[in-house]
């Protein structure tokens, strides 16, 4: 069965990207597997500059899940270009770059910077980030900030710009049609829950940052229904993430509506998950009784 | 690296909640002496990062101790009963030339030097150990770095067996110099090692989500600035390298 | 070590407490194991009518827990009133009467005809249902609406009035804070996360009321990490609730900031839960190293 | 009701996905045909409701179809481990003085009836029964049937065994009277012996959460108006009393 998924900017293969910060920029999985074999990768957020992140522990255990609390260590914009892009051009695969900041600058500096890197297809913008300028409410828990960054990116980018939403908001259906007023071009679905362990030993909370994003399949419900939720509400694709760990977590977010998905903490735990699922997607779509991909996108909320 | 099923072959106590497991796999071809294997455990989710403690061929046995959930039931897995393997991971300890070496081990920091001390008595190289425990009931592995034909030299915090004190204590105590050290234990022990061997490898730990480098989630501060990935650019790094 | 935990109202012998709605009124668990035992039970959600609830697939199981669309199921406060609290008054334990509506006046109304039952010793708002008049917004999710049906109800009730506070909001510790001015004795703290499952040989919801609310081990990091923000916010105490499946989960919500807690959904997995944790806590306390329930809450926050 | 690691006796296949599992239990002298046990699956969340096939002293025998995780999980397991009970569930089916009574059985519906069976024999009722199945590789238990005495009659949707039909056609052919029935089986199967039978008790199935009546997950409504719970109030209830 075709797998190839058309998107603003992005011709993927299938269906099938390593999510943000759980694929580095591909190097390590390089030595498993033919990076070639995936639709995209979205690599690790870029900052204009060098950020160190968090101070560890940032890794938590969950009950099907985990917590990270990573604080965006990257390298910075610029070396990123120079280090990591050069690598990644050596594969038939659609590169999207994940970009984040403090403030609006930050994203808009970013995008200055890699729009003339011809390896990069897309923007996927992180504003999850809960540390901003705007009196410490997250550009992504508020429509007007989501959407005014948005429009920002989307003045600077020339190329399609999609928006990553935060899960930890009352409403995630303003906040997406929000964004989409404001020019989105796509939508990631969805970020890390806001998460915390405490230390039975030390009575503290587990991670020095105290709280962490939480991710893996006990967030998969959630994920499900915010992808089913928004997908009817909004007219530009949904690239659904959540707790993704075989083809049939990606034919469930097909169902509520996603055009493609990413998997993220899953690649920690099967570090050859991406290529097994795209290998079994076919038969599973076949064995669900669909003659294509497209037949299953949104199929949970469309009359037949 | 390779992600296999591999076959338990043995699974034992040998100290006070510490547990030896034999499992033949591929990965032996693989590995060397400092790395580590990434244990899935049915029912939890992230993988466990265990030192390889010897390897053989088509065979790696690794050492570990009851900490947590995970462990537990590893120490409930039988011989005949698959487990789900990934690695080896990280980069080990060096074999070097060298006349001596001192390996200094802190409880389940001991079974990567085990190895380490295979490979350097094949090399004939004079290999000093140097082992701490809490206590007598914590011990293991002495008889087996004798029979490798290293002069061994136990410590434990409540002096029931050999030196009483740390390995510190221990060193000072049979005036052991610590020129070329191999460590790996708890950070107290680590820290003291970096401080007084002139060279050598400290090998560390740190909570890990993937275990090959892509996530940053190990990673430890670089005294030159900068950070490095504790799965990927160690577990084993140069005395002096990281702020410990 | 001495359990015992005293709240408004609430004169607890241990900390612990059935959650509403995994519990019914107790008749099946007390065939079980002797009610007695419980620090108290919250009982399942009274309307002021009949309500038949939603129809059937109600449950769905997800990774470490599962969703539920009961949809307040309940014969109505009189019949509760008639046929239920005469047999929990043979016990000697305290019953918390979780109150829910679908209008102010709702509650306001089943306060009203409960005051006069003695074996009633506080109650519980469970104001994080989605079908309200206020425009499809829940109660639970609006500070200001929150405020005002817990001010109706504090002016209606003879007992004390804990809330119980929906986590799908983007601001709980808002929430919270509004709650508190507006009288509330203490809060509840969470309910279940809104989640959905799709059916993948049907391509549909697999519950008839298309989401459902996610409980269990998945969403503890979530419940912990809003009881941490909570309790360094507010003055009253707090009831943790979510992922409980033993005792040293307890003590994580203790830590974390809640006085006492709820059990829901694992009585379902092990029935005799509750029963087991309260045997094992005064163990997993002392492991710790407390001498006192009350050292342990609220300790990882607080300076030592 | 009991909540117990018991010993699993066997585990064996006997038709196509469909497993026969033996375990020794204490719950065994409380059970009673038509009530059901609640299975704590590793790994999963949720208990899994499966019927009390045969009720001996100190052993439940079950038989199960391998549909989805949990099933393919309790699939894998072996003689000598263990496996967590919790039960008996449910308000069975009683055992009444009847000449003869009908037993109807579809798929995994039919377990159940095997102990009514038992029961009725033991009793020297006549015991007609009639299963239905997809095709001949999922047919299973007809021996065990007969060997009670009872009279069997089988139909297979594809007519590779029996009565090529449902069970509504085998007892057209076979000109049997549905006067007393229990039945158990899909839900189409349920509505036509629910229309047709002058008694009986149909057992319904329904998604669970606690199994024994507090959650409010498994309710059926009632023709009088209402609602009752599969698990506590069945799941056998009386022909003409809920709605299916
Ligand atoms: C490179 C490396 C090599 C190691 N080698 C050995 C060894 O040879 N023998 C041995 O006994 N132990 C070793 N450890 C420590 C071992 O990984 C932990 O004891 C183990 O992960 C605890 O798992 P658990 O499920 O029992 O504990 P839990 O507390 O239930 O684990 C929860 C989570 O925290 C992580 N975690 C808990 N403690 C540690 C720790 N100390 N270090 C890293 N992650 C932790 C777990 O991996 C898991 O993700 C090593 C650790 C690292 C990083
Ligand atoms: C009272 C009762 C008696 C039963 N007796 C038998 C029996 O004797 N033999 C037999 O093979 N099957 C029986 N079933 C059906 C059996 O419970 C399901 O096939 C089984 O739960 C599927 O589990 P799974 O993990 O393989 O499927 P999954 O789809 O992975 O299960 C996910 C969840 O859905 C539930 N679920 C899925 N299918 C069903 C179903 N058909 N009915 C109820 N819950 C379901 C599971 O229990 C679990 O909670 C009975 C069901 C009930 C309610
Ligand atoms: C260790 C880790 C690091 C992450 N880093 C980023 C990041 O830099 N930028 C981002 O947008 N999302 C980041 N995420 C979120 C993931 O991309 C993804 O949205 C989330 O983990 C949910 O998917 P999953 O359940 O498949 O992991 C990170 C997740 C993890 C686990
Ligand atoms: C089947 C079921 C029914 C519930 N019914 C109610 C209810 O009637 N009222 C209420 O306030 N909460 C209800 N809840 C929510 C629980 O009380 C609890 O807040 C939630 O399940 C989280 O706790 P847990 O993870 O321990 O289950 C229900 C939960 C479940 C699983
Ligand atoms: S554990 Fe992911 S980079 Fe080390
Ligand atoms: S499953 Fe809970 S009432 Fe039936």
């Amino acid at each position: 069965m075709d797998l190839h998924v058309e998107l603003p900017g992005l011709s993927l293969k299938n269906p099938i990207i390593p999510a943000s910060g759980c694929f580095g920029f591909g190097k390590e999985y390089a030595a498993l597997y033919d990076l070639s074999l995936l639709g995209g990768i979205a690599i690790k957020s870029a900052t204009p500059q060098y950020r160190a992140g968090n101070p560890t522990p940032r890794i938590a255990e969950t009950p099907s899940g985990m917590l990270n609390a990573i604080g965006l260590q990257n390298k910075g914009v610029d070396s990123i270009i120079e280090n990591e892009l050069p690598f990644l051009a050596n594969y038939d695969t659609e590169i999207i770059a994940n970009v984040a900041g403090a403030c609006e600058e930050d994203y808009v500096e970013v995008i200055q910077k890699l729009n003339d890197q011809p390896v990069i297809k897309a923007y996927e913008l992180n504003i999850s980030c809960p540390n901003v300028k705007h009196g410490g409410i997250g550009l992504g828990t508020d429509p007007v900030l989501a959407a005014h960054v948005t429009k920002l990116c989307k003045e600077a980018a020339t190329k399609p710009v999609y928006v990553k939403l935060s899960p930890n908001v009352t409403n995630i259906v303003e906040i997406a049609k929000a964004v989409e007023e404001a020019g989105a071009d796509g939508l990631v679905l969805i970020n890390t829950l806001l998460g915390m362990r405490i230390d039975l030993k030390t009575g503290k909370p587990l991670l020095t940052n105290k709280t962490g994003g939480l991710s893996g399949p006990a967030i998969k419900p959630v994920a499900i229904r915010m992808v089913y939720q928004v997908a009817q509400a909004v007219n530009i694709p949904i690239i659904g993430v959540g707790g993704i760990t075989c083809a049939e977590d990606v034919l469930e977010f097909l169902n509520a509506g996603a055009s493609a998905v990413e998997v993220g903490a899953q690649n920690f735990v099967d570090p050859y998950v991406c290529k097994t699922i795209i290998e079994e997607l076919p038969s599973v779509l076949e064995r669900y009784g669909y003659r294509s991909l497209q037949e299953a996108v949104g199929r949970s909320f469309k009359d037949e | 690296m390779i992600q296999e099923q591999a076959k338990i072959l043995s699974n034992q106590k040998i100290a006070d909640q510490v547990y030896k497991m034999e499992i033949e796999t591929t990965l032996s071809s693989q590995s060397a002496p400092g790395q580590f294997v990434e244990i899935q455990v049915p029912g939890y989710y992230l993988r466990r990062p265990i030192s390889i403690c010897e390897i053989q061929e088509g065979i790696l046995t690794i050492i570990y101790k009851v900490l947590g959930d995970g462990t537990k039931v590893m120490s409930k897995m039988k011989a005949g009963e698959t487990i789900d393997l990934f690695g080896p991971c990280g980069t080990g300890f060096p074999i070097e030339n060298r006349d001596t070496v001192l390996l200094a081990g802190g409880g389940v920091g001991v079974p990567p030097l085990y190895e380490c001390a295979k490979q350097y008595r094949n090399k004939n190289t004079n290999v000093q150990v140097v082992l701490g425990f809490n206590s007598k009931k914590d011990v293991f592995y002495v008889d087996e770095f004798e029979q490798l034909g290293c002069s061994v030299y136990v410590s434990t915090m409540d002096g029931s067996y050999g030196v009483k004190g740390t390995i510190m204590d221990a060193l000072k105590e049979h005036a052991i110099e610590p020129n070329f050290v191999l460590a790996c234990g708890p950070l107290p022990m680590l820290k003291a090692i970096d401080a007084c061997a002139k060279e050598g490898y400290v090998s560390l730990e740190a909570r890990m989500a993937c275990g090959i480098g892509a996530c940053m989630g190990c990673v430890v501060e670089l005294v030159e600035g900068g950070m490095a990935r504790v799965c990927k650019d160690g577990p084993v790094f140069l005395v002096g390298k990281v702020k410990l």
